[in-house]
């Protein structure tokens, strides 16, 4: 077998380097198709960003603009992150090419996008749970029993930050009347009064 | 691979190799739906166990409008929500000590027949019976049509 | 055309609609799961909503709404959780006798005639002034009725009395002074007629959740309706209401009388009625001119109401133009009105607005009172369960009503009485200076909602009193200064009649039996009565059936014939209303009107016949303003009111039996105005320290936007918070029903 | 008087009452309930108001719908000696 092993090892070295090559032709498009901008290549998207613009998660602790693949895309490279990339990808270039982009469903298209934004985003950047979004105060009393039931502490929630947490960065028209939502709403209000004047 | 009679006849292993692609195709893609499925549960919270803090369990609208916003406004500008149809009537008490029994999503049927009871005959009778009520009436945001009731939720307390 | 030709068109028609038969049957309504559903009336408020009882196995399982009585099948969020009440295991089940300090279960004899004998002693040493009863608007109408006789023609005592005292006799005045007769001419189904909707002194939401319910569908169904709630709390009830108007309590009269005042300067009023069908009375009961009360109202113009109330003068013009100009206008009005120093004026002057406007008598016109316990009207209002009153609307200072009684009775004549007996405060007072030595009580809980609780509390523990109570729940307060307790067979464990507050009668039939010796109060009182001495003929009764059957007769003779509701068409119909002559006729929707009312005849020359009064016309009385008993000072600065929340009935004796309803308002907060607390320095939750010239107490703050600023309000269910021990015991001089709803307080961060 | 042929149905716990109360109606004679939840009734009223009868008992509880099955006025119009 030591003469097979010489012509085997060339053979799996052409099939390694195939994969490397196919692992990097694949990893680039994939690194670049996750950057804000290639979002908003397809005009539709220009809505979202200007929602993220007036929402709480405009701008991260530094002042640096949140991206939208800081938290759609799951930051861990691993089989979320390609199922994500593979299925939503797909999903998002169907819907551009044959599907209706300019009126889009968002009542429907809020549970799928809710439902594949993973935790792992979010805490991120809020990693103390005890703490208020930005780390300064104690959150309140309910929300540290809520927090006790994610973490499975007290009670179960069965996981999930966006359970809860609503249009944290998008608010579309049906969600504008709810109390929680005023101060992003009426930002919300101001600029659609800017762009019409 | 060794060869068999390398002229054998051809469609009979051609038709093996496609049901092998079709059943690995098939197999693939029940695990990838299967995958996704765990991965991405489509409820993101579902309260499979209610927290256990006696103290606070009574007035669950105080809780859950810090809790979970939405549906405590849903309830309070629903018509249930101005007949003070209170969460237990329906979904019983988390303890599960109440007369009614505990359920996130209460089963629908008995639920709404309790009060409901006479029209839901009359409907019966007229258009037949529908399973699921909620398919045409939502149970919390029940709308109230034209401005019978004052609609924004006021803050029940200040804080 | 010959009667053949007739008959025989008659049978083609039933033939055809027999032959229709073929067409497809709907699967008949399975009874899910239970041996038999049995009718009855809800045990909690004055709605008298129909219930359907589930019993499976001898025993209540589930309580759903009876779709054939006004409710049609719902239920507020209280309604059906009676299960967990009945089988509560605080329930007595025999019979106690205080021995040394604690309740010890005896026989029934034993307790019966140590009752008994107590009684006789008393009468004997002191007469008949030296007794008294007590009873209640949740008993039911054969169990008031029976002990009213016993009491005033067996033991020719009239100290009888009920806590419809506390919460209905300012209506009941209001009614007799404008009508001549007691209880509302219109009913529940005005509501579906209404166009205009005045709410005063009420929170209808949370008191009477199903007329709420059908209230807001009204509104729901006709997008002009309009919706005016007067409340100086912004209650759940505002959430329906087109135009809130929070005033300074005690300054309604002031208001109502403004509005009259704005009716007539812009000429809303109906000169032809109030010309026709009404007088003017001044507060002398002189008969005055109606310029005599335009000159009356000059110092009520909406300007100087405004500097009473604080409400402004668009408003009340407002008001008072919805109110007038709406095609039907219902007035709808609780204990916000009723517990007041002048209650019976402000019932009064409720009257007035309809009657100056012609808005009676007519679908969807009424002034509706909301009685607040389920048999108040049919039980003690009708029955005469009163210290003034004899049944059916005969008063006992008149000798001919006495005569008729005695009459009725089977009585010598002038056994009756002459001297009404001592109204509820008064009682209390008296038990207090040992005048009354024995008291027998129904189905209520004084020591826990009687005003000035601590004062009475006192009269009930003294030493050399008798206090008998029959009560089904053995940690009600009143129980600790009771010396003999009686268990009574509990709402369904018994037949019997409860009267809400449209005039309707619904039968409750038995569903299940008695726990332990507990026995329906009929038999307890008829029992009793034997043993004390009174007439056997007077109390021979076997079951509530016969009580009924007797009240029947006696009620016939006057306007309140209900003549018509046997026993057997009561169990057969859900609830009817009366008058009702005979048995074929449905009950009556609207009084005082021709056509409607049976005791007005066909050919009547007037439409609108107040037959209370002596020429058939009703009273717009000239009633003053007046303002509250104890008036806020710079050492008292608010007003404290008292009321319930949806979650309770009452004191709680009940629904503290109900886990979620205990689990949702475990005990008694202090409702503050966001304004006041944030003065003061107080958060959500913080401890609060209320104090009155009578007592002081600590509260769990609840601050929220309910409250005006300078109010603050606490419920009265919470048996270990009791705030009546802060209320003040003033009462109305006319119908002697005590303030509960404002009294000056001192509030304090603890 | 116009005479019609009507069938109530009715729900099956009020067919009882209901039936007690459509026979103490005036013009109203019933013929029996079917089924245990059809009750035939023959109504009798002036032609002009033959329509408000109906539509009275239709507004009793527990009352599902009406159906017509005969309606003549047959010696209103005799009267007119039509």
């Amino acid at each position: 077998m030591a003469q097979g092993g010489r012509k085997l090892p060339k053979k799996w070295l052409i099939l390694l380097a195939v994969l490397v090559v196919v692992i990097a032709g694949a990893a680039i498009p994939l690194a670049q198709s996750s950057t804000t901008e290639f979002c908003m290549s397809c005009h539709e998207m220009r809505r979202y960003q200007d929602e993220l613009k007036k929402s709480p998660h405009a701008v991260d602790k530094d002042k640096q603009p949140i991206g939208c693949q800081q938290c759609h895309v799951p930051n861990s490279i691993g089989l979320r992150y390609l199922t994500v990339k593979v299925v939503l990808g797909f999903k998002d270039i169907w819907v551009h090419q044959f599907g209706d982009p300019e009126n889009l469903d968002r009542r429907a298209m809020q549970p799928v996008a809710r439902r594949f934004v993973v935790d792992e985003n979010c805490l991120a950047c809020h990693q103390d749970l005890t703490k208020d979004a930005r780390g300064e105060k104690k959150i309140s009393p309910i929300g540290e029993l809520c927090h006790q039931a994610y973490l499975q502490e007290n009670g179960n929630t069965k996981r999930g930050c966006v359970g809860c947490h609503f249009n944290m960065a998008h608010l579309p028209e049906f969600d504008r009347r709810y109390f929680f939502n005023q101060e992003f709403a009426k930002r919300l209000s101001l600029q659609t009064a800017e762009r019409r004047r | 691979m060794t060869a068999t009679g390398d002229n054998g006849p051809k469609p009979k292993k051609w038709t093996k190799r496609i049901l092998w692609i079709l059943a690995v195709l098939v197999l693939a893609v029940g695990v990838a739906v299967l995958y996704i499925n765990l991965a991405f549960p489509k409820v993101r919270c579902q309260a499979v166990d209610h927290l256990k803090s006696p103290d606070q369990l009574g007035d669950c609208f105080q809780c859950h409008l810090k809790a979970t916003p939405k549906v405590a406004q849903d309830w309070y500008e629903s018509k249930h929500g101005v007949m003070l149809v209170k969460c237990f009537v329906c979904h019983g008490q988390p303890d599960g000590k109440g007369s009614v029994p505990y359920a996130v999503s209460p089963d629908v049927n008995t639920t709404c027949r309790k009060c409901h009871d006479p029209s839901i005959k009359k409907m019966e009778y007229k258009y037949g019976l529908k399973p699921v009520c909620t398919d045409c009436h939502p149970f919390h945001n029940n709308s109230l049509h034209h401005k019978a009731y004052v609609k924004p939720v006021a803050k029940k307390t200040v804080q | 055309m010959a009667v053949s030709r007739r008959e025989f068109l008659k049978a083609s028609a039933a033939a055809t609609a027999l032959m229709a038969i073929g067409a497809p049957v709907v699967k008949a309504a399975g009874s899910d799961g239970m041996d038999r559903w049995v009718k009855g009336v809800c045990r909690f408020c004055g709605t008298g909503c129909g219930v359907l009882v589930g019993v499976r196995g001898g025993k209540a399982v589930m309580v759903k709404g009876d779709p054939n009585n006004h409710n049609a099948g719902f239920l507020c969020l209280k309604g059906a959780l009676m299960p967990p009440i009945i089988y509560a295991k605080e329930r007595v089940t025999k019979p106690l006798i205080r021995k040394n300090g604690k309740l010890t279960p005896v026989s029934w004899d034993e307790a019966l005639d140590y009752t008994a004998g107590k009684f006789k002693a008393v009468l004997k040493s002191d007469g008949p002034n030296a007794v008294a009863f007590y009873g209640s608007g949740q008993a039911l109408t054969e169990e008031t009725y029976l002990a009213s006789k016993i009491f005033k023609a067996g033991l020719r005592c009239n100290n009888v009395e009920g806590n419809p005292r506390l919460c209905m006799a300012s209506a009941v005045g209001g009614y007799v002074t404008t009508f001549g007769k007691d209880e509302p001419m219109g009913s529940y189904e005005d509501i579906d007629a209404a166009t205009c909707f005045f709410i005063i002194g009420s929170n209808t939401s949370e008191c009477h959740p199903i007329l709420f319910k059908r209230i807001a569908s009204r509104k729901q169904s006709d997008k002009n309706v309009k919706i005016i709630v007067v409340d100086p709390r912004k209650t759940n009830t505002a959430r329906i209401a087109d135009l809130h108007v929070s005033f300074k309590p005690g300054t309604d009269l002031a208001i109502l009388n403004a509005m009259a005042y704005h009716i007539i300067q812009e000429e809303l009023d109906n000169p032809r009625f109030h010309g026709r069908y009404v007088n003017f009375m001044n507060n002398k009961k002189e008969k005055v001119s109606f310029e005599d009360y335009q000159k009356f109202l000059a110092d009520y113009t909406p300007e100087k109401a405004e500097a009473l109330s604080g409400v402004p003068a668009a408003t009340i013009r407002k008001m008072a133009q919805w109110f007038a100009e709406s095609s039907a206008t219902m007035s709808l009005w609780c204990m916000g009105i009723n517990q007041r120093i002048r209650g019976v004026w402000a019932n009064n002057l409720i009257h007035n607005l309809h009657l100056l406007t012609g808005k009676i008598g007519k679908p969807g016109s009424t002034p509706f009172s909301l009685t607040g316990q389920p048999n108040a009207c049919g039980g003690v209002r009708d029955t005469g369960g009163l210290s003034h009153l004899l049944p059916a609307g005969r008063l006992i200072k008149k000798a001919e009503h006495r005569a008729e009684m005695e009459k009725l009775w089977g009585l010598a004549p002038g056994t009756i009485n002459p001297k009404p007996g001592l109204h509820t405060v008064a009682l209390y007072n008296a038990l207090g200076q040992g005048k009354v030595k024995a008291l027998l009580m129904l189905c209520t809980n004084p020591a826990h909602s009687l005003p000035n609780v601590n004062k009475h509390q006192a009269a009930l523990a003294r030493k050399d009193t008798f206090v008998c109570v029959i009560e089904a729940f053995r940690d009600a307060e009143t129980l600790k200064f009771a010396d003999v307790v009686l268990p009574p067979a509990f709402w369904c464990e018994r037949e019997g009649v409860y009267g809400c507050s449209e005039r309707r009668y619904s039968l409750i039939s038995k569903a299940i039996d008695p726990p332990g010796q507990a026995r329906p109060s009929v038999n307890i009182l008829v029992d009793l009565a034997k043993r004390m001495g009174v007439d056997p003929k007077l109390v021979n009764f076997k079951n509530s059936a016969e009580v009924w059957d007797e009240w029947r007769a006696v009620a016939r003779p006057t306007p309140y014939n209900f003549w018509g509701m046997t026993r057997e068409r009561m169990r057969k119909e859900s609830g009817i209303r009366w008058p009702c002559p005979d048995e074929k006729h449905p009950g009556t929707n609207i009084r005082y009107v021709r056509g409607e009312d049976p005791n007005i005849p066909k050919d009547h020359p007037r439409k609108y016949h107040f037959y209370g009064k002596p020429d058939g016309r009703a009273v717009i009385w000239l009633r003053p303003y007046k303002g509250a008993a104890e008036e806020p000072d710079a050492q008292y600065p608010f007003v404290l009111t008292t009321g319930r929340v949806i979650d309770h009935w009452h004191t709680g004796t009940m629904t503290m039996k109900v886990p979620e309803l205990r689990k949702s308002f475990p005990k008694a907060y202090v409702e503050l105005a966001a304004a006041d607390a944030k003065k003061m320095g107080i958060n959500n939750g913080d401890n609060v320290k209320l104090e009155t010239r009578r007592d002081k107490m600590v509260f769990q703050a609840r601050v929220s936007d309910v409250c005006r600023p300078g109010l603050v309000f606490v419920p009265f269910f919470d048996v270990h918070l009791l705030i009546n021990k802060l209320t003040l015991d003033a009462f109305d001089p006319g119908s002697k029903q005590p303030e509960y709803k404002i009294c000056a307080v001192r509030v304090s961060k603890v | 008087m116009a005479i019609a042929g009507l069938l109530v149905h009715s729900l099956v716990e009020e067919a009882e009452a209901l039936q007690e109360r459509i026979s103490a109606m005036a013009g109203m004679t019933t013929y029996g309930i079917h089924e245990g939840q059809y009750i035939v009734v023959v109504a009798e009223a002036p032609g002009d108001q033959m329509e408000a009868a109906v539509d009275q008992l239709d507004r009793l509880p527990g009352v599902l719908t009406i159906y017509t099955t005969y309606l003549t006025i047959e010696d209103e119009l005799e009267a007119d000696g039509a």
